[in-house]
């Protein structure tokens, strides 16, 4: 029923465009300080730090994974609480909305990559990829969740749709992801025999490896807020976008009539 | 609530009734269901050497895959039940007459628990037959509750995302995709229970009830929720 | 003086990127039989499911029988009745099955469910059949009686004409007329000028998503 | 540094890590600048 877009969507809007990019002077300084804390966590996660006198050397991956499961949570939560602003706030700002889904979308790169760097951590300390720990096992669940979440925030329509779409599907999110947890804790429970080690309880940290996980934790931290912010201006701008193209569609149609 | 009461009722009866009608539920999705059942028993490849003999890791898994071909068989229930909605654009059309959507949630949900639960019942029913299973009979009242509680948070959560998915590009596959990750508590509690009420696993019966609680608190936080998301996600 | 039924202003509609309707005004009053005319695309069908309030506006507003399309869309969608493309029946119902379905939405009494059947000429031999075996005239007609069941206040059609046969036009126009008597307001699009256009107190012409000559 | 044992898994998982949000972090400027140039000044609320 819908016919194609009009051509003329492609042009260049109005106006001059002076700068390009998603970049400003903090996000610069944000990103430099970021990659300090990158540099500084490899010298330290991989250098200074000593070895783990019951996990050895693997205990250097854990200056990623821990930091990374951590910042992936983060990134959840903060996309259920602008999920939440947005639903409940009487203004339903789409701000609250492209927050939601640029954190969200860092939140499964960051889960990602927890869940391949722990199968490597697990293999050099369990000796297996995979183990069916509860904790693990429920963070993947709570990946593919959100892989949902992203495919169903492209589905397409208004902003606000989108937007209203996807707020109730994280706050949803909110519901599935303790129960999901809960009961999977339960299921392993029931088979403690297999002890498992506990991912960190085992390791004694000293002073040295209790700073490289702060380093590490830092420099997500400064990541997840660099890649958040350029993200959320992108959609931003994208959303800018169709609205421009909007507009000259519509002067197109009208256009058409004369 | 009593006029949101009224129209789920109708909406229950009117997909009961399509059912009646059509038998895809009956002619289809059950075979595919019993199907399922026997290629399970191929993939686990234990079946037993000699006529008589029972085959112990089917029995023990039985609880699990007939769990597992509930959900499968449930997937099918909601892509069917919305087919009927949008073959001529009924979902459009009550939006369009602004029927109370929690009306629609609870109307549907209603008539996918009532066929669920007759198929899942089916499939439990073959499971026992076809992989020997001995029943206790002890074991019913929690059998009886676990399957009904089940079939109840599966029917809901099926209904809310099959809602979500109805009017998107791509639905086939965006279902399972959302709909998997959100059963795993049912799967998880619904085989511990039934095990524990058919005694297959070596459990005794009263630990089949901390995961009929599981589950119950699956199907009464999907229940709620539905109630309350539907509308939004329903609504383009 | 009463207010209009619609008063549209200004409307843009999207359908995916296309603006299928690009700011389009209308007004129509209470009683009327509006004719929309205009070429396949125009935007017609968009027009009435905006008047429906199933589309969003992305542009201008819109008033329905005196409730805003922006922040009172359930009010309206309760007392309009739409009439799209497809028909919106449960094709493996009965045609009696979707009649007292769709009648028993706004809690219709079985006497109206029964006098909408006969309106439509549905009662007897066709009321106990499956609407997928009928033809494409006939589920039309059980579409109308659905929406006659519904008692809807705006009737909005969209090529109601179209695969009907002789007697269901006269059927239909009949229904319309009745329907307008009785206080309703319709606005129907369709090709078929000379029917509808005997039909129609007034024409309007749709052409590329706006609305000709004055609202 | 290179002679710590398992040292593939362990640099290895370094790399993964910083070579997916760096891709990711490409893509997104990369994307920004696209859009930006195609937008007026007046849109970027952020400059």
């Amino acid at each position: 029923m819908a016919s194609p877009p009009a051509t003329s969507t492609t042009t260049t809007p109005t106006g001059p465009a002076t700068t390009t990019g998603t970049s400003t002077k903090a996000t610069r300084l944000l990103g430099a300080a970021a990659i300090v804390g990158i540099v500084w966590l490899a010298a330290f996660g991989l250098g200074f730090s000593p070895a783990d006198a019951n996990q050895r050397e693997s205990v250097r991956i854990l200056y990623v994974h821990v930091p990374s499961a951590w910042l992936a949570y983060l990134a959840f939560f903060v996309t259920a609480v602008a999920s939440g602003i947005y639903l409940f706030s009487k203004k339903h700002s789409l701000g609250w909305d492209r927050l939601a889904g640029a954190s969200a979308e860092v939140g499964v790169l960051f889960m990602g990559i927890t869940l391949v760097v722990g199968a490597l951590w697990g293999r050099l300390t369990w000796g297996v990829f995979w183990e069916w720990d509860a904790r693990l096992t429920s963070t993947a669940f709570m990946f593919v969740t959100y892989v949902g979440y992203l495919t169903v925030r492209r589905l397409g329509g208004t902003h606000q749709q989108r937007a209203r779409r996807s707020a109730v599907l994280a706050l949803l999110a909110v519901l599935e992801i303790p129960l999901v947890h809960w009961s999977v804790k339960l299921w392993r429970s029931l088979h403690q025999e297999a002890t498992v080690l506990r991912p960190d309880g085992d390791v004694k940290m000293n002073g040295l490896m209790l700073f490289t996980l702060f380093v590490g934790v830092i420099a997500f931290t400064l990541m997840y807020m660099w890649l958040v912010i350029h993200r959320q201006r992108t959609m931003a701008a994208e959303d800018a976008l169709d609205d421009a193209g909007l507009d000259l569609a519509i002067a197109d149609r009208k256009a058409e009539r004369a | 609530m009593t006029a949101t009461l009224r129209i789920a009722w109708l909406v229950a009866r009117k997909d009961l009734r399509v059912e009646w009608h059509s038998r895809v539920a009956l002619n289809q999705i059950l075979p595919f269901a019993a199907i399922t059942m026997v290629l399970f028993a191929f993939a686990v490849d234990r079946l037993p050497a000699a006529p008589g003999d029972v085959d112990t890791v089917l029995v023990q898994l039985a609880p699990g895959l007939a769990s597992l071909g509930t959900v499968f068989s449930l997937l099918l229930l909601v892509q069917r039940t919305f087919a009927v909605e949008s073959e001529d654009g009924a979902l459009d059309a009550l939006r369009a007459a602004g029927v109370d959507a929690t009306a629609v949630f609870w109307g549907k949900t209603l008539a996918m628990w009532i066929q669920l639960a007759i198929l899942s019942a089916l499939l439990l029913g073959t499971a026992v037959v076809i992989y020997g299973i001995e029943v206790r009979w002890s074991g019913v009242v929690l059998l009886v509750t676990t399957w009904l509680t089940a079939t109840f948070g599966l029917a809901a959560v099926g209904t809310l995302y099959g809602g979500l998915a109805a009017g998107a590009r791509g639905r086939e596959t965006l279902l399972p995709l959302l709909l998997l990750p959100v059963v795993a508590p049912v799967l998880i509690g619904a085989t511990r229970a039934v095990e524990a009420a058919l005694g297959t696993g070596g459990t005794a019966i009263a630990d089949g009830w901390p995961w009929v609680g599981v589950v119950a608190v699956f199907a009464v936080a999907f229940g709620a929720g539905g109630t309350l998301a539907f509308g939004p996600l329903i609504d383009e | 003086m009463d207010r209009p039924v619609v008063e549209l202003t200004g409307a843009v509609a999207v359908l995916g990127s296309f603006p299928a309707l690009a700011g389009a005004s209308l007004v129509v009053q209470r009683g009327e039989i509006v004719l929309l005319r205009g070429p396949n695309g125009a935007g017609k069908t968009t027009l009435l499911r905006v008047c429906a309030g199933l589309l969003p506006l992305a542009r201008g507003t819109g008033v329905v029988l005196g409730c805003d399309l922006a922040t009172e869309r359930d009010a309206v969608r309760r007392r309009v009745g739409l009439l799209g493309h497809r028909n919106g029946l449960y094709l493996d119902l009965t045609v009696a099955e979707n009649v007292r379905f769709w009648g028993a939405t706004v809690g219709a009494t079985d006497d109206e469910i029964a006098a909408a059947m006969d309106r439509l000429g549905l009662r007897g031999r066709l009321a106990p059949l499956q609407v997928r075996r009928l033809s494409a005239g006939q589920q039309r007609r059980t579409a109308l009686a659905c929406l006659v069941a519904r008692r809807a206040e705006l009737w909005l059609l969209d090529e109601p004409h179209a695969g009907l046969d002789a007697s269901g036009r006269d059927e239909l126009d009949a229904t319309l007329r009745q329907a307008v008597a009785s206080g309703a307001t319709v606005v129907v699009a369709s090709h078929e000028l000379e029917r509808a256009g005997s039909l129609a107190t007034r024409c309007v012409d749709v052409v590329a998503g706006q609305v000709v000559g004055t609202p | 540094m290179i002679a710590m044992e398992d040292a593939g898994f362990i640099i290895g998982s370094y790399i993964v890590t910083f070579g997916a949000v760096g891709a990711y972090a490409v893509w997104v400027l990369r994307r920004a600048r696209r859009v930006t140039s195609r937008l007026p000044d007046d849109a970027k609320p952020w400059t």
